[in-house]
């Protein structure tokens, strides 16, 4: 059974403080029926982390019922900043299931607290009883495997800090981006330490934002759209939520792994992959999920990005959107957006920078790696 | 926040730093889990780990979370076979990759209810401009 | 595709203090793999309502490791009181789509904060922007229900308080239940006012618990069991979250569509079931539950209560755990908590009041009626 | 808890009890969707619910949330054929089923930031005891 995605939607992501977490899913849900020429799905499943930054839990039958939709099966499916991509997931399952149309919409409202509450509740990302109750950030968890990683490998700040140029240098291009603005190195380098090593613009921004794909099965998806975009593999896998326990913090084992499974479901290697979008929360995260796609060696990505790979014109491009660097990291919607641009870039009408490409990748990560989600998408 | 109920439920695990060893592979498991993460068994032992360690990286967070101060300090240091977080309360001064560290109580945020409480936290004992021994 | 329940396992339901989140879902969720001879599952969904309550998302990872599976893909479902149905259902497609073995593992740890902070969250699973604003709490919102009903019925404070009764006969059998202590007519309606016409014992205890649930796929469910169980039907529906919306105040839409879908699926009638565990987070929950099962008629169920159906040896026999009533009411685990209880009966190894039985039917409700899954198992 | 940022973003349809009509059916929509629930249709209209309604339920809340006191009165009235929800903030003596009400600003509860807020309120004007016209 083949499953295409016929449909996108997706809001700007920003600071978006006049909208509800309801408005922008809607939004983004809305544009991704009006594609399929407003068919109603059978069943919608909700990515998202903290709603309850809103008081609003139910987000399943809440989206249903305000989309329209009142009485579909509905549900939230949650795996911190991975939940958009273990929905997408779901989604593909109920369609192999037998589904024929499944609304997948990712939506995440965070600026509804001030920040220091926004990021202990980021932080239930991470292991409450063994991380949390010591006091990390998030930020503070990733430097932790930023320092060691730089150390190990002897990677620059300078190497670290062209992932940030990158990611804005594409960004500013992409008309949903929360942060339009290109940066140099100096900027990111100079910029003020949020956790050591992490400096600010290693740092994604605090966004709110939502992002949905329309699901269908191959008989459906051939009457709903001209341009189906395949799924050719969901893959996800897990790992330890306390960075403690793993073997090793120079690499993301559950991004790996999760690659791994999908290059074989999908019958490809990573160097059949024209576009990926990866998941960098943080330079680090940006990095070590290079190396998990195989797109380069462990040590290496920092590096090769520092050289000039992976920029527009270069296979695989990586992402064209900005990045959560730059697109922003609406964290349960991130994985959607993900999906949704590599499907406009496969279609051929993404806003921003645009990749040529037959076969792309999606790479959603929660915690520190602790669930990751990889998509293969085929023209 | 952390609730005094969690730190009450674990306090004799987090004073003691509980572990695991698995009786098939020999590995430490920490923190405790219902079977070894590497191996599968469930046939562990629980042991107590060392209170002396070396730094394997650590962190200095400017934009803290609710219940903690500016700066928390956080490092992962290595305690015989296990990898343990804790803030560092005392000679940050001297941190570094590799320092060695040791294990005291230190104040190290605020509960829900508002109340101070205390965890494992490390203190470095030899480090950066540190000779092992100039402590003490 | 069959796909049957192969084991299960289940906490006693309780204020649990000295237990937390990963220690109830590890008891119950490796009760049921102990079932099936310790054969890993291939992937794990985890029903969960409030883990923000222990500060602690991304359940998925956590328990995956924590029980010793790390690395199987996980993630957390949650539709409000009914996300233990919910990730019955996702854990069912999971297998229908290919998977052989899925674990579902519902847990909810309420207990972890002060009342009115754990009523307030309980309150997220209604309509944040248009009912929590004003102050219901969830007893309240379904006192609204619950007066309207009595009045539109002229249904008695006797007729309604007699479901209590049944429930703490039952429950009180129940090894695993909350409050096992039976009670007489006069208790239950001179117990206090908790949100008129809502007194004390027409509302379920706050509850810690976890339940899971082993689902395999047909020959894989021969290989593991020699007692399958089949999962003949899981049937999602949803509402509007606000009660505002609804054409009718005295019914369940969902319930009733979920439950006719349910039967549908299974081939089945209301009067093939010969015990049911229906959702009786208040007893006007559980006669509007009944009712939407095709029990009774709508406005008759109370009185067939009173009138002494559905007890021990009636056809169907309701809740002979005891129901949410008194076999208590962990949320998230609620749903996962049923469709064990079910199969235990089937297997004829459920250790409270046991029912001969050949068809069961599970209905979880989240919200109040917003979200809805109805199981149907078969021996 | 509700934050302000919340009561602000809403501050004009609350204070205006907006709703919706749907072109195609008829009916109200309350709360506001993006489309009839009744009929799917999306063309719909705003409109601005009259003010005085009857009761359809109540409940006298005696165990509150965080955020509101004892007792939370809340209760149901139809408006102009929609269902709304709100606090019974003035008149509660007189509350019964199918009791007259008129919308008020009401001082219902608390913030996050622990302020007092308002929001349209209900006040019964001809129920229990009370005859249309007795008040005012
Ligand atoms: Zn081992
Ligand atoms: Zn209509």
């Amino acid at each position: 059974m083949r499953v295409a995605v016929v449909g996108v939607g997706m809001t700007r992501v920003g600071r978006l403080v006049g909208k509800s977490i309801r408005d922008l899913a809607a939004e983004a849900g809305l544009k991704a029926v009006e594609e399929v020429g407003w068919e109603p799905p059978e069943a919608i499943v909700v990515g998202n982390m903290l709603s309850s930054l809103s008081e609003q839990e139910n987000l399943g039958a809440l989206l249903a019922d305000y989309l329209g939709y009142r009485g579909v099966p509905a549900f939230k499916v949650e795996a911190a900043c991975g939940s958009g991509g273990a929905a997408i997931a779901v989604g593909y399952s109920l369609v192999r299931a037998g589904l024929r149309r499944v609304l997948v919409i990712g939506v995440e409202k965070l600026t509804e607290a001030p920040t220091p509450v926004t990021t202990r509740r980021l932080a239930w990302a991470s292991d409450a009883d063994y991380e949390l109750v010591h006091g990390p950030s998030f930020a503070g968890l990733n430097a932790l495997l930023m320092r060691h990683y730089m150390s190990k490998y002897g990677v620059s700040r300078e190497e670290m800090g062209s992932w940030a140029v990158l990611m804005h240098e594409n960004g500013y291009r992409n008309p949903y981006a929360h942060i339009r603005k290109r940066v140099d190195l100096q900027t990111v380098i100079n910029s003020p330490v949020i956790a050591d090593p992490i400096r600010l613009f290693d740092a994604c921004p605090i966004s709110d934002g939502a992002a949905a794909v329309y699901l269908a099965a191959e008989g459906e998806a051939r009457r709903l759209s001209d341009t189906p975009v395949w799924v050719e593999a969901v893959a996800n896998a897990t790992d330890a939520v306390d960075i403690l326990s793993r073997k090793y913090l120079d690499r993301l084992e559950a991004a790996i792994r999760s690659a791994r499974e999908a290059y074989k479901l999908a019958g490809i290697k990573p160097k059949d992959v024209d576009v990926a979008e990866v998941h960098d929360a943080y330079s680090i995260t940006g990095v070590l999920g290079v190396e998990a796609m195989g797109f380069a060696e462990i040590g290496r990505a920092a590096k090769l990005v520092h050289e000039g790979r992976f920029a527009p014109g270069d296979k695989p491009t990586i992402n064209p959107s900005g990045g959560l660097k730059s697109r922003g990291h609406p964290v349960g919607a991130t994985g959607v957006y993900q999906v949704a641009e590599v499907v406009m870039q496969l279609r051929g009408d993404f806003p921003g920078v645009r990749v040529d490409a037959e076969v792309g990748a999606a790479q959603n990560v929660g915690g520190v790696g602790s669930n990751v989600t990889t998509t293969i998408l085929r023209r | 926040m952390t609730s005094v109920q969690r730190l009450w439920r674990r306090s004799r695990e987090y004073l003691s730093l509980k572990a695991f060893r698995c009786r098939r592979c020999g590995e430490v498991i920490y923190p405790p889990k219902r079977a070894c993460p590497y191996c599968g068994s469930r046939d562990l032992v629980e042991i107590t780990l060392p209170r002396k360690g070396r730094i394997i990286t650590y962190t200095v967070i400017n934009v803290p979370i609710e219940g903690f101060s500016k700066p928390t300090i956080i490092a992962v240091a290595e305690l015989g076979g296990a990898k343990v977080m804790a803030q560092v309360v005392e000679g940050a001064e001297h941190l570094v990759e590799d320092a060695e560290v040791e294990v005291v109580l230190g104040k190290v945020g605020r509960t829900v209810e508002g109340l101070e409480y205390y965890m494992p936290a490390f203190r470095v004992v030899s480090g950066k401009d540190l000779k092992e021994g100039d402590t003490d």
